[in-house]
């Protein structure tokens, strides 16, 4: 099995989540960007487990996974909190910390 | 010898200091009066007590010691409070106790109504203790440590009464122009101390240093003798700093009569004498103490004849005296310096006494123009003054007369022909303005206002009964020290016992034997010049109502006006000194330098940073997208490195 | 072979999917496209021999994750502030589940394909048995800390959540 | 009693941090309790310091009270305290100072209470850390963990400016702190990579050998840290501000202890880490001093700010200190390290004394003042003292130092002492123009009329010092005993060979001069 394709090709999908994350303004569009840079990462561990045969690949992807779903859920709800007291979520909005 | 009483007499008054220092106020003037007098009392009989102890020893062998505790200790440099008592510092003890004490009691009723009685006698009481530690110590350090306590009691005393402005300005001035003789007195010591630690000896105990310093070249020892010196100016009122003396008089008389007048000023003199083992090897630094003492006593002559002040007459006066005491001592005649010294401070204490008295009188009048006549209205006063102006003229009997003599004698015989001249015509002008103020005080009609007039009365007994003792002891005070020219004229056996008693102190002066045919002479000239300037005032001043000084006056505004303003003296230090320091210090080091040039590199160094990044902040937009760019940007060139390497 | 070329085709439509969910106009259909990247995902799991994640795969990522974006981004209609006008329409939502569906379809097909044998991997490599066990041994701190992680994300959510009176 | 014996210095640096977490759970309303408290954590902590003397054998050299664990075995990092007698003075000042200084504040601060006395206990730990820490790593966490408290007390509790002088004292000191972490750093492997041994311990680095080259820049990192800290000419103009901004407290706590640590600093780690850089240095370092006693004096002698004043008249000090630090003889430097106790003693009443006089008029302007003397004699009477003990009078403690340390500079270099010898002058001209201008004259402004005298809680909070300065003035004998071995190490560290120097013969007993036999 050619491993390299695979490895490439998390790669790329990390990239493409990466642009996402770094060229849209949508903050919901933003945080699927994200989770499709974990999911990326995810198909590496898992690839790297079958080559490597060990299982801990595996293991860290339900790691990844635990992490990601806490994530989503503050990330949501951040943006909740966001929507509620700015009534927006375009990114290029939230430049408060620099005064 | 060991003896332990020793470190009583320095204690006594200290106590006395604590006393009533912090319960003062509490205590009520009966309490503390008593025990500011009975601590100096303690203090003179143990010194007569020791004095009877020293005597009683071989001549050669007369030294008491007391070593209380080691004070200082630094690798080899070892400094102990040690006392020592040989026949110099029995004098000065028993003079500055014995002076002291009446003047405690004279102010026993001199300060009686002040509000700061226990404060008075407090201070008064640290400096019999700080006088009485000067005069005792047995190494130069400790006896630094004197100095300097004198010096602050004189600071506390000339500013006691510190709501006057002028008062607190001349205490100031006189603690500042003190500690400018003090840094050359510090560096003198210093000089010694390391140049003797480099011969292997690092003591500064006198006995210890007395036995090394011929190990010194004649040069260390001449920069020494003369940094000592100016310390002594500065302490003696000398020229050149012996411009705070006249503003002193701003203190209460009785601290002027025991500070500044026959005690404190005094320990120049007992230093360089206390020091003659190394001013012996140094004649150039003897040299220089006579000339100064010399220009000393005619120039402050010269301003005390034309002064209002009756204090301020009395206080160049001083000025003029402690001048011939480092005659004395400059010209090697120790003994004969400390001799005028022991003299000088019977008179002139009793001088400022009895002025004190006069003031008391007049309700507090200091100015001469405004008084006259007063010989009958306080005739006890009058007559304690008139012993003391003769013995400050030198009348012949007469204390002064005897120790002034003996220092011209000596000036003039250990060949200091100069010196002695201009010793030689001060002691025409002594004459002269010492009863220019009788004349003006006591004689002629009297100028005072009615109203000060109805209130004229003599001073109480505790104040008369010191000014009677002090008067006795101005008469005959001199004849401890006679020469022993007129000894051997009378007869008397015991002549020039003074000289003796302190010869082992001293080393003997081999210029003293002269031709008696010139001491004669120089005996009667002097005499003639004393009775000259005697006259001469009572004839200006009195016969011709001062018409001629006025004329004199008018003469020679030019003269007149530089003597009455102290040559400018003052205005000179002021204009040279004092206000570019303060120029310099204000204008160009605080508020230029400092905060310019040193703060402002500091802060511009901030600012700089500041302007920096308000710059480089541009960059962080607070887009996070932009930040995630860029650290992409950075990630991948990471990468990219060690991929393409 | 055959797992080859499923594969390749699986990454084939993985990129897709991920360009259509970063490069959507509408975050809707973005999430969407998402949940089938995650189907995707699980498609390959299986056959990379881990058919416990492709599982868990599923499970919270489709039906949690998915779930949880679709419903903030309906509830709170955030497109009102998107700068994109695109209005959803039904027929292209339904397109995107009935895709998933057929890769639901996949998944069981994959794993007819790999032959687990009998049951579901409860033995073999990348089994539920063997990751429990690594999990419950090797990493049983870093386990209990991730969980740890969870339970405080959990409750951060609700906390930023929670309409505190007087904010 | 074992224990307590073989941990007493750990006892001393932690005991107010143990008083500051049991003070953390008092409520912020019950100020007296806190005020009590924190003064009876200092009280104690003061009567615990003084077992240190009672264990301390000053006839002993080296560290005494050593106490060693490892506290990253990593980098060989330990923890490391001792003392010598030079630190245990410091320390000893440090808890001398602070229960006054406690007590002192007590009416002066009048928000958040608590957070100005536990930051004070906090500040305790860190000075006292700072000067019984023997691993450079432990000392640099102390020195750095000591300005955080600092800066919030002048920050929070100081004067109107109190932010600018606060950030300036913070950032200034940080700024010279960093160059001396690397040049840590530097010595660090320098010496492990000479021995093999990696260590970070104070007494096995003094004999590292470096190029003279390095010496120099590691010589500067250090000197440039500890001449801020001082603050030596021209670093000195933080301390203008930060006095003046700080609360009584901290001003006592700045003067008293602080500028001690960069003195402190050269005498334990610039001068005997790098000997050959330092006696290549130390002509500048005496010029800077020397300039430093004049400059200050004279800039003092302008200021119409009491503090400020006062402030500068510290670099005047301080520039004695360091002369004498450089003049490298016993005399000078036993000298030196008394006065660091001496100037802590007297700047830090004359601190305490401004401050009642602000707390009671709200002005520390010059101008603002004359004839108090008449209304608070006693204060005049304290203030005289502590004034007299500043300018340096024989028989307070300021005399024993300024003239050890001026004797022995001479004995160094006799153009030291001559110019050195100036500032005693300026120093009585600039104290003395003050107390005139406060005390004397005639009470002519009106807010004077009304003031009250020092109350009982403020005489006891001043007649500790003024003992402690009449003591060290009659009989510094205790004192500079155990000083001495310090001094002797610290010389023989930075100049081995003096001890080949003539030893002076001590002078003869009490004999008859020559002549007179």
């Amino acid at each position: 099995m050619n491993y390299q394709l695979l490895f490439v090709l998390s790669f790329v999908l990390f990239v493409v989540g990466m642009i996402g994350v770094a060229m849209r303004r949508n903050v919901i569009i933003v945080l699927v960007s994200l989770e499709l840079m974990l999911n990326a990462v995810n198909i590496l561990f898992v690839s790297a487990s079958k080559y490597l045969h060990t299982l801990d690949g595996q293991v860290f992807v339900i790691m990844v996974i635990t992490i990601a779903a806490a994530e989503a859920a503050i990330a949501l709800a951040l943006v909740v909190r966001l929507f509620r007291t700015m009534g927006m979520v375009k990114i290029d909005d939230l430049k408060r910390l620099k005064w | 010898m060991e003896l332990n009483v020793l470190r009583y007499i320095v204690l006594s008054p200290l106590i006395g200091f604590l006393i009533n220092g912090i319960g003062g106020k509490r205590l009520g003037h009966r309490a503390v009066g008593l025990v500011a007098n009975a601590t100096v009392l303690i203090s003179f009989l143990i010194g007569v007590y020791a004095f009877t102890v020293l005597l009683s020893m071989p001549v050669n062998e007369r030294l008491l010691t007391d070593t209380v505790y080691t004070w200082i200790s630094a690798g080899a440099l070892t400094i102990d409070v040690k006392l020592m008592m040989d026949p110099l510092s029995v004098v000065m003890a028993l003079v500055v106790s014995g002076v002291g004490f009446l003047i405690h009691v004279y102010s026993l009723g001199y300060m009686h109504e002040d509000r700061g009685y226990a404060r008075y006698f407090s201070f008064l009481n640290l400096f019999m203790f700080s006088m009485l530690l000067l005069v005792l110590s047995s190494n130069i350090v400790l006896m630094f440590v004197g100095w300097e306590g004198v010096g602050l009691c004189s600071y506390l005393l000339i500013g006691f009464w510190y709501e006057k402005d002028s008062a607190a300005n001349a205490g100031k001035k006189a603690f500042i122009t003190n500690r400018i003789g003090d840094y050359g007195f510090l560096l003198g010591l210093f000089l010694l101390a390391s140049s003797l630690a480099s011969k292997g000896v690092l003591s500064l105990d006198f006995t210890a240093m007395a036995g090394h310093v011929a190990l010194l070249s004649p040069a260390v020892l001449t920069v020494i003798g003369v940094l000592l010196f100016v310390g002594a100016t500065g302490k003696s009122a000398q020229l050149p700093l012996y411009v705070w003396l006249p503003d002193a008089m701003e203190g209460p008389t009785p601290v002027s009569a025991l500070i500044h007048a026959a005690t404190m000023v005094t320990a120049g003199v007992y230093m360089i004498a206390r020091m003659n083992f190394l001013y012996v090897l140094a004649p150039t630094a003897l040299e220089v103490v006579a000339v100064v003492g010399a220009l000393t006593a005619l120039y402050a002559a010269t301003i005390g004849l034309v002064q209002n002040d009756i204090k301020r007459v009395l206080a160049y006066s001083t000025i003029s005296q402690l001048g011939y005491m480092f005659m004395g001592v400059g010209v090697g005649a120790f003994s004969a310096g400390i001799f005028h010294l022991m003299t000088h401070a019977f008179f002139k204490a009793l001088l400022f006494l009895a002025a004190g008295s006069v003031m008391h009188a007049l309700s507090g009048e200091q100015d001469m123009r405004k008084m006259g006549g007063l010989r009958t209205k306080i005739p006890v006063t009058y007559a304690v003054f008139l012993a003391a102006a003769l013995a400050i003229a030198g009348i012949p009997g007469l204390s002064g007369f005897f120790s002034k003599d003996s220092i011209l004698a000596a000036a003039y015989g250990s060949g200091h022909t100069v010196v002695w001249l201009l010793g030689f015509i001060t002691a025409l002008l002594t004459g002269l303005y010492i009863f220019r103020l009788m004349s003006m005080t006591f004689y002629g009609e009297s100028r005072i206002d009615e109203h000060t007039a109805h209130h004229i009365h003599e001073s109480p007994k505790v104040m008369t009964v010191p000014l009677i003792i002090l008067a006795a002891l101005s008469i005959i005070g001199g004849y401890v020290g006679v020469p022993r020219l007129l000894g051997n004229i009378f007869g008397w056996h015991d002549s020039d016992m003074f000289v003796h008693f302190l010869a082992p102190v001293f080393p003997v002066v081999p210029a003293h034997k002269m031709p008696v045919a010139v001491e004669t002479w120089l005996m009667i000239g002097s005499i003639a010049m004393a009775v000259l300037g005697v006259f001469a005032a009572l004839y200006v001043y009195v016969t011709k109502r001062m018409q001629p000084a006025k004329s004199a006056a008018q003469a020679v505004p030019g003269l007149y006006r530089l003597l009455l303003n102290k040559y400018y003296v003052d205005e000179l230090y002021n204009a040279v000194i004092i206000r570019p320091l303060m120029a310099l210090s204000r204008s160009f080091l605080w508020k230029f330098f400092d905060v310019w040039i040193v703060d402002g590199t500091v802060n511009g160094s901030a600012y700089v940073t500041e302007w920096a990044s308000a710059r480089l902040r541009k960059i962080q937009t607070g887009d996070f997208q932009v930040y995630v760019t860029i650290f992409l940007i950075g990630v991948f060139s990471v990468l990219a490195y060690f991929v393409l390497r | 072979m055959i797992s080859h070329v499923l594969i390749a085709i699986i990454s084939v439509l993985l990129v897709a999917a991920y360009l259509a969910a970063v490069l959507a106009g509408n975050p809707v259909y973005s999430a969407l496209s998402m949940g089938i990247a995650f189907f995707l995902t699980a498609l390959l799991f299986v056959l990379l021999g881990a058919p416990f994640l492709a599982a868990v795969q599923v499970i919270i990522y489709v039906g949690a994750m998915l779930v949880l974006f679709l419903f903030i981004v309906m509830m709170f209609d955030l497109n009102k502030s998107s700068l994109t006008p695109v209005r959803f329409k039904p027929s292209t939502i339904l397109s995107y589940f009935l895709i998933m569906l057929v890769l639901l379809t996949g998944f069981f097909v994959a794993r007819s394909v790999v032959r687990m044998p009998s049951g579901f991997a409860i033995t073999g490599f990348g089994s539920a048995r063997n990751i429990g066990f690594n999990l419950m041994h090797y990493y049983l701190l870093p386990f209990e800390l991730a969980s740890f992680v969870l339970l405080v994300g959990v409750f951060g959510a609700i906390a930023f959540i929670k309409n505190r009176r007087g904010t | 009693m074992d224990f307590l014996r073989e941990n007493i210095l750990s006892v001393v640096i932690f005991l107010p941090l143990a008083g500051l977490l049991a003070g953390a759970f008092i409520n912020r309303e019950s100020k007296s309790a806190l005020r009590w408290l924190t003064l009876a954590v200092a009280v104690i902590e003061f009567a615990v310091s003084l077992l240190l003397v009672v264990w301390f054998d000053p006839s002993a050299t080296g560290m005494q009270l050593v106490e060693r664990y490892t506290w990253i075995p990593a980098y060989n990092i330990e923890y490391h305290v001792g003392v010598d007698g030079l630190s245990l003075l410091l320390i000893l000042l440090t808890t001398f100072l602070t229960p006054l200084v406690l007590l002192g504040s007590w009416t002066y601060i009048k928000k958040q209470e608590k957070d100005y006395y536990l930051w004070f206990l906090a500040l305790e730990t860190g000075m006292v850390g700072v000067f019984a820490s023997l691993d450079l790593i432990l000392f640099y966490v102390f020195w750095e963990a000591m300005l955080v408290p600092m800066y919030i007390i002048i920050g929070v509790w100081g004067g109107p400016r109190r932010i600018y002088a606060a950030v300036k004292f913070f950032i200034y000191t940080m700024f010279g702190s960093l160059l001396m972490l690397i040049a840590i750093i530097y010595l660090y492997f320098a010496h492990g990579s000479q021995t093999g041994a990696y260590t970070f311990d104070v007494l096995k680095l003094y004999g590292t050998y470096l190029p003279a080259s390095v010496q120099g820049w590691l010589f500067a990192a250090f000197a440039l840290s500890f001449a801020i800290k001082v603050p030596l000419f021209p670093f000195h103009t933080w301390l203008p501000d930060a006095h003046v901004e700080a609360p009584t407290g901290g001003s006592v706590i700045l003067a008293g202890v602080l500028l001690k640590m960069g003195t402190y600093g050269y005498m334990r780690f610039a001068m005997p880490l790098f000997p050959a850089a330092a006696n290549a240095f130390l002509p500048y370092l005496a010029v800077l001093a020397i300039i430093g006693i004049i400059y200050g004096a004279l800039v003092a002698m302008m200021q119409p700010d009491i503090k400020k004043l006062v402030a500068y008249s510290s670099v005047s000090h301080l520039g004695f200190v360091i002369l004498g630090l450089v003049a490298l003889n016993i005399q000078s430097v036993d000298g030196a390290v008394l006065q660091m106790v001496n100037h802590g003693l007297s700047t830090g009443a004359l601190f305490l004394l401004v401050g009642m006089l602000y707390e009671r008029r709200h002005t520390r302007e010059l101008s603002e003042f004359g004839g108090i003397a008449k209304k608070m004699p006693v204060f005049a009477t304290i203030f005289m003292i502590a004034t007299l003990s500043s300018i340096g009078l024989p028989g307070l403690n300021g005399f024993v130092g300024e003239f050890l340390i001026l004797i022995g500079s001479f004995f160094a270099k006799p153009a030291y002492a001559v110019f050195a010898g100036t500032g005693v002058i300026l120093g009585a001209v600039y104290m003395l123009r003050t107390y005139q201008k406060v005390f004397w004259g005639r009470t002519t402004n009106a807010a004077n009329e009304g003031l009250k005298d020092m109350s009982p809680r403020e005489i006891i909070v001043m007649v500790p010092i003024l003992i402690m300065i009449v003591w060290i003035g009659v009989y510094p004998k205790p004192f500079l005993a155990i000083i001495q071995s310090a001094s002797k190490s610290y010389i023989q560290y930075v100049r081995p060979r003096a001890a080949a120097l003539p030893v002076y013969r001590q002078g003869p007993a009490f004999r008859t001069p020559e002549r007179l036999k």
